[in-house]
């Protein structure tokens, strides 16, 4: 497909800006509003390279950059195309909202050790990016190892027992699978194709391996990027919720778990590429695994009373419509469950951002403790609702179209069976996510309902926490009204399988 | 003096080490820079030899200007080349660390610790240039025999380990040097290339004196390098030894005996031999699986800092006797980078556990409480290490389990994948065992108001920078190391290429 | 009969095997850290015995030239006869047949034992005295420090103590 | 062991080990060239002079390491004040002969540092006698007494020297342009011929190696039976 590339350091530059941004962050340490300013900076100059590469991206052409061959026939390499566009620019620009939501929630709260906070909020950033806009194979691994251990800190924050246990079982779940599944595929790979391992828009997997092969490859890698949270490697998840709430916002509901999603969508269509996974028929394994774990972890979301669980077991059902969305292996799906990478990142992540929002202003953690704070966070609450039917996938949110996308693109793989999944996760999603932003303006009790609702009472969290929720709440709901953007995006990919 | 550069990478150590011995008694204050400068030397010397070994080839340096089978010859080709850079790069980190180590240590013996340790890099660098079979015998036991002192001067419990390394290690140097006079005694030589044209022109590969010959060398060295069966020796010497003993000895004495161990199978007995003839590649693969698993789970089980890193080398030692004898082409590549890989990663991580052994006067991990606030630095060092240790990129470790699990796939020794995948996760528990300790032990001072109190203020009680330097110097390097390898790779395969396995890499 | 004559005829491989086996008996077997070292000696000791015995020749003298032959008269001549030549040359190409010592004379490599096993083997001695000596001295430490050479004593010690 | 039955036969002339070039090299040219008699020296000092010097290097090692290990430095007030058994006077008989003894046994280790060039001995061999005469004046009288006539800082002097004089020829053809241990350039600053000077300078070697060998063997003694406390002993 990509038949123009522009060889640019762009990409690169893209990538390592807010690994340099670590070191005035760090400096700057002592004098907090200049460190938040150097995050700004680095935040907005990020944004802004994606963004000068999308005129290119959208004329069909792809950037490139090889810094250096470390291994024979194996660089690491930098390319812009559709999907990396994609999930760059949604990294990129939540990365401002986040920013600004951070510094309203770490000083809300006066955490400690803030500097070394955003230090690795920056690395984060960096490896998200560079996951984005790998070359191959080797270069995606770089990054996602680079990932892993970047967000070990800012998950055990807190630095407590609790955040010891979830760290331990964060490391444990991401490392061992990706050194125990995706290194050795990795190596088969290169091993059997002898190649540089580009990703290609039709694979380069075909012909080099058998049947039997390509299963167990295939299921290396699905379980392998244990950051798509795809059962039965997905507890790390809830327990990495120990982490400040940005965090979760923006890592765990976009940068690390659209990390997992994103490689496997990636080795799907640029390792193995869909055709031959279609020929083989391999497809229907990964996306009944998937099913399932939507299934489950929808049940379980339901059970949930911390807010912040039932949200990360509601990210874990999402992704696995990604994955569900890939191994359909039909256009239409693959460009549902792209368009359900952004959908869902804004979505989830101010759901996540309002949870924090309500823990910073009145200490609450559990959903049964939220009963009529609607009234009092009116704001917060309202944004809620729209994440949560975002996510749902109704209207007025743009949750609505990936849904629609994966579901057709079901229709025309031919597996209507799935079509039941959807039906009924849906169902499950409007269950565990609607109750709350209801009951918060609608409680039970009398008494709480009784009260008179009044701009006065309200006790908002500042206004650090509420400005990047609202911009999330409005972005969702943008890009169910102009979808066109990610669209395009994620037709330039699917588009060249013809 | 470039012409001399050979004999200048040991010559150097080794006439200091002897000023040393006569001077330090007296003016103790010299041994440090004294050691410091002839290790720069060393290094200096060793770096010309391999730039001219890249320009040109196989240097040949006789010595006393006999021709090579009446005399001794160093011949260095790319693979020792290479291995002097690490040994002498690792002996003078090292020695730059042993500045306060030494002096708390074993404050009353500063100068006979500075002359073994000098001799023991001049035996170390000794092995890996020379070509001849016996002259290796002698180094091998001038590095042994420092090696039991610099252990022995140690605490009480050291001594005894010493003891046992005494004993073992006799054993292991005596098997070689028997199966040197097996070789001799059917060849009439000494000089390995000579040994290996003979055995061709005589044809007597399949005499079973050879056989016997390789068997006892092979073990003789497995012995020395702690290959799993024969590894009792190792932790207790290691664990108990004073810091800059098992900072030297960890890194380098296992290294330069699998560096033995290829030469010896490559050079003297030829690839044919060993591989297609014998044909135990299966046998030794399995050994070496079983060498790396029990290594590590081992190390699991230790709570003592430095006795976990001696199981890990134990594991290590698995990974490039296996990766050799997968008889694939990246195996062997794999190995001879893992071995200057693992020098420098045992090197940060023993540099690491000296520092606070040195610090703290503790041994147990749950020392290391709290220690990101306190030696941040320090723990930066430690994680490269730990990371490389684990296989993370872009450090050395990934690369070389790489290449190792490349040779093992082309070769299709799945169960040496496995167990090499199985040692990383749990060289990852270990080291994450330990950051989470050092990270979560003392939580840093909540924030009050808009003034963060930060964690890096909060009285950081760094090593001193003769501890600090080494170890961060050593952690750049293993980024270097991991960046840089293809360059070091084309290197080894220079050296590798000369052997025609049957599978072909890539 | 044959393999008498096998056994016969290279008894001293047999001998150094034997002996060698006790060494490592005692090494291994032996539970006073002195007798270990003893078994170490012993063990040094048979590989040395191997090693002399290659060297021996069947109607061969110590390789030591006779007196007569180094000096057959005295040796005036000779020595003469060679320094006009030394500093033309570089002294590096010994094997020039100018640049060699008395050139008339021609040993025969049957009459002299192989001298290179016994050069070995003096290395091999004071290594192996060498290590005698440390091992001596650990064990000596190790006295100093447990008050005792049996080893399963100390182990317990290790034990009990720790 | 299955080995033995391919080994060469007892004293056999034509077994590879004695019949290779190697071997016959050794014994036929030897005298050409390095003008020594005794080939086992030539080998040991010229041929394989390198070897040499790190079995040198063994030894120097050896006595390093156990003064490492054992010495204890400063006063053991412990072990300085318990009476010893030997703070009586040395029998008479045994202190006469010895007398008489050390000196013949020290003139004779010289004789064989000398002479290893035409005659079985060097410097190993006439080093350890001459280090067993010390030995044998510590056994008879005390380690006091002949800690009188070598004291440690002496014996390690001594021994370091002795590394150094080989060491030293060794680089002495080094600095002259040749390879290290060259002998044969040392005749530049030596009176005599290339192939003399190899003979000469393994004399040299020699009397290094046996200053060495008889520092370090002393050392080793006194430090064993003292305990490391070089203060009494047996």
């Amino acid at each position: 497909m990509s038949s123009e590339s522009i060889t640019s350091f762009t990409p690169v530059f893209a990538s390592i800006v807010s690994l340099l941004a670590v070191l005035p962050i760090a400096l700057l340490g002592k004098k907090p509003n200049l460190r938040e300013g150097a995050t700004f900076v680095a935040a907005f100059i990020k944004f802004g390279l994606v963004l000068s590469m999308l005129p290119a991206i959208l004329a069909g052409k792809t950037i490139e950059y090889t810094i250096w061959e470390i291994v024979p026939n194996l660089e690491i390499a930098f390319r812009v195309d559709g999907l990396g566009m994609l999930f760059g620019l949604v990294a990129s620009s939540l990365w401002i909202v986040t920013s600004l939501y951070s510094i309203g929630y770490m000083r809300g709260l006066k955490e400690h050790s803030q500097t070394r906070f955003f230090s690795f909020f920056a690395v984060s950033l960096s490896a998200t990016i560079g996951v984005a806009f790998a070359a191959n194979l080797f270069t995606l691994y770089l990054f996602y190892e680079m990932l892993s251990l970047a967000t070990y800190p800012l998950v055990t924050h807190h630095q407590d027992k609790e955040a010891r246990i979830g760290g331990r079982t964060y490391l444990t779940y991401l490392l061992s699978t990706s050194i125990g599944f995706v290194l050795p595929a990795m190596i088969f790979v290169y091993v059997k194709t002898g190649s540089s391992m580009d990703f290609s828009s039709d694979g380069f997997l075909n012909g080099h391996i058998g049947a039997t092969e390509a299963l167990i490859l295939l299921l290396l890698f699905t379980f392998g990027f244990a950051k798509s949270g795809l059962m039965p490697f997905h507890s790390w998840l809830p327990g990495a919720m120990v982490a400040p709430t940005p965090v979760s916002a923006l890592l765990h509901a976009v940068a690390v778990v659209k990390v997992g999603v994103f490689c496997i969508l990636r080795v799907y269509t640029g390792v193995f590429g869909t055709d031959f996974l279609q020929s083989l028929d391999l497809g229907v394994v990964v996306a009944w695994i998937a099913a399932f774990t939507i299934v489950v972890s929808s049940l379980i979301a339901l059970s949930q009373d911390n807010l912040k669980r039932r949200l990360a077991f509601s990210t874990v059902g999402q992704l696995s419509y990604i994955i569900l969305g890939a191994a359909l292996l039909s256009d239409r799906a693959v460009t549902g469950s792209m368009t359900h990478i952004a959908m869902h990142a804004v979505g989830k992540i101010t759901l996540f951002m309002c949870a924090g929002a309500v823990f910073v202003a009145t200490g609450k953690k559990y959903i049964s403790q939220m009963d009529g704070l609607g009234k009092k966070m009116p704001i917060t609450f309202a944004a809620f609702s729209i994440g949560a039917l975002s996510v749902i996938g109704l209207p007025p949110a743009g949750g609505l179209i990936s849904k629609f996308y994966l579901v057709t693109g079901a229709m025309d793989a031919g597996q209507s069976a799935l079509l039941v999944i959807f039906l009924i996760s849906t169902i499950l999603n409007a269950a565990y996510l609607l109750p709350i932003g209801y009951r918060a303006f609608f409680p039970k009790d009398p008494k709480l309902a009784a009260e008179p609702f009044s701009w006065k009472n309200t006790q908002e969290a500042s206004w650090q926490c509420i400005t990047p929720l609202s911009v999330t709440a409005v972005l969702a709901v943008i890009l169910f009204i102009k979808p066109q953007l990610l669209l395009q995006l994620a037709g330039l990919m699917v588009g060249g399988n013809g | 003096m470039i012409e001399q550069a050979p004999a200048l990478i040991l010559l150097v150590p080794f006439f200091v080490s002897i000023f040393v011995a006569l001077l330090g008694n007296r003016f103790q204050g010299i041994c440090f820079p004294l050691s410091v400068l002839s290790l720069i030397g060393s290094v200096a010397a060793s770096v010309t030899t391999l730039g001219r070994v890249i320009n040109e080839g196989t240097i040949r340096y006789r010595l006393g200007g006999w021709e090579p089978p009446m005399g001794i010859e160093f011949r260095i080709d790319a693979l020792n080349a290479l291995v002097a850079v690490a040994v002498s790069g690792v002996g003078l980190l090292a020695a730059i660390y042993s500045k306060r180590a030494v002096l708390a240590e074993t404050p009353d013996k500063v100068s006979q610790y500075y002359t073994l340790f000098l001799l023991l890099i001049t035996g170390l660098l000794g092995m890996v240039i020379t070509g001849d079979a016996f002259n290796l015998y002698v180094l091998l036991e001038v590095s042994a025999l420092t090696s039991y002192a610099l252990i022995a001067m140690g605490p009480k419990r050291a001594t005894l380990a010493a003891y046992k390394y005494v004993i073992i290690g006799t054993i292991g140097a005596s098997f070689y040097l028997l199966g040197v006079g097996y070789l001799y005694i059917k060849t009439g030589s000494l000089n390995m290339f000579d040994i290996h044209e003979q055995l061709i022109a005589r044809d007597i590969f399949d005499s079973p004196a050879i056989l016997v010959a390789f068997i006892v060398i092979t073990v003789g060295v497995w012995i020395k390098m702690a290959f799993f069966p024969l590894h009792a020796w190792l932790p207790n010497s290691y664990a108990y030894a004073p810091t800059t003993s098992s900072a030297i000895l960890g890194p380098l004495m296992t290294k330069v005996m699998i560096y033995v161990m290829i030469r010896l199978t490559f050079t003297v007995f030829g690839s044919d031999f060993a591989f297609i003839q014998l044909d135990w590649s299966d046998i030794i693969v399995w050994m070496s699986v079983v060498a790396i698993l029990a290594g590590s789970i081992s190390a699991l089980a230790q709570t003592d800092l430095r006795k976990m890193l001696s199981f890990l080398i134990i594991a290590e030692v698995g990974y490039m006797v296996g990766g050799v004898w997968l008889a694939d082409d990246m195996g062997l590549v794999g190995s001879i980078y893992h071995i200057i890989a693992d020098a420098f990663m045992t090197l940060c991580v023993f540099l690491f556990a000296g520092i606070i052994f040195v610090k703290t006067g503790k041994r147990d991990i749950t020392a290391l409480d709290g220690l990101f606030t306190k030696m941040p630095l320090t723990m930066v060092g430690l994680l490269v290490g730990a990371f490389s240790l684990i296989g993370i990129p872009p450090t050395a470790g990934f690369f070389s389990k790489w290449y190792l699990i490349q040779g093992g796939v082309a070769s299709g020794h799945w169960e040496y994948v496995i167990a090499l995948l199985i040692s990383s996760l749990i060289n990852a528990v270990l080291f994450f065992r330990i950051i989470e300790i050092a990270y979560f032990g003392v939580k840093p001072a909540e924030g009050h108001g808009h003034h963060d109190s930060d964690t890096h203020e909060s009285g950081p009680n760094e090593a001193s920078f003769s501890m600090l330097f080494p170890l961060l110097a050593t952690a750049a390097a293993l980024l270097v190391i991991g960046l840089y390898n293809q360059d070091i790779v084309a290197i080894i395969s220079s050296f590798v290429s000369q052997f025609n396995f049957g599978v072909i890499g890539i | 009969m044959e393999i008498f004559e096998a056994i016969s005829a290279k008894f001293n491989f047999w001998i150094y095997i034997i002996i060698m086996m006790i060494g490592l008996y005692a090494m291994i077997a032996k539970n006073n850290l002195i007798k270990k070292l003893i078994g170490m000696s012993i063990f040094q000791t048979a590989i040395i015995l191997f090693y002399v015995s290659i060297g021996v020749k069947d109607g061969a003298s110590i390789p030591i030239l006779y007196h007569d032959q180094v000096h057959p008269e005295h040796h005036d001549e000779s020595h003469g006869d060679h320094s006009a030549h030394s500093p033309s040359t570089d002294g590096h190409d010994s094997h020039a047949a100018e640049d060699r010592y008395l050139p008339e004379l021609v040993v025969d490599g049957n009459d002299f034992a192989n001298p290179l096993p016994h050069v070995l083997m003096l290395t091999a001695i004071v290594v192996g005295v060498s290590t005698l000596g440390v091992g001596l001295a650990v064990t000596q430490k190790v006295y100093r420090e447990y008050g005792s050479i049996e080893e399963s004593e100390i182990l317990e010690m290790i034990k009990s103590g720790k | 062991m299955s080995a033995v039955s391919d080994f060469p036969d007892w004293g056999d002339p034509n077994s590879p080990a004695n019949s290779y070039r190697l071997s016959q090299h050794y014994v036929t040219e030897t005298i050409h060239e390095t003008s020594v008699p005794n080939m086992v020296t030539a080998v040991l000092a010229d041929y394989r002079g390198y070897d040499t010097m790190f079995e040198t290097v063994v030894i120097f090692t050896a006595g390093i390491a156990i003064i490492g290990i054992l010495r204890r430095f400063g006063n053991d007030d412990k072990d300085a004040a318990k009476p010893t058994l030997y703070t009586k006077k040395p029998d008479l008989i045994i202190d006469t002969t010895c007398r008489l003894m050390i000196p013949i046994i020290q003139l004779f280790a010289l004789y064989v540092i000398a002479h290893g060039h035409h005659s079985p001995g060097g410097g190993f061999q006439g080093g350890v006698i001459f280090g067993a005469s010390f030995i044998l004046l510590a056994v008879s009288r005390d380690l006091q007494a002949a800690q009188k006539w070598v004291p440690e800082k002496r014996i390690l002097n001594l021994a370091g020297i002795g590394v150094l004089i080989y060491a030293g020829f060794g680089l002495g053809s080094l600095l002259l342009g040749q390879n290290f241990l060259d002998y044969a350039i040392l005749h530049k600053i030596m009176p005599a011929t290339p192939i003399e000077a190899r003979s000469h300078s393994m004399l040299g070697v020699e009397i290094g190696v046996a200053f060495t060998v008889t520092a370090i063997m002393f050392s080793i003694y006194s430090n064993l039976a003292s305990n490391g406390s070089m203060k009494e002993g047996l």
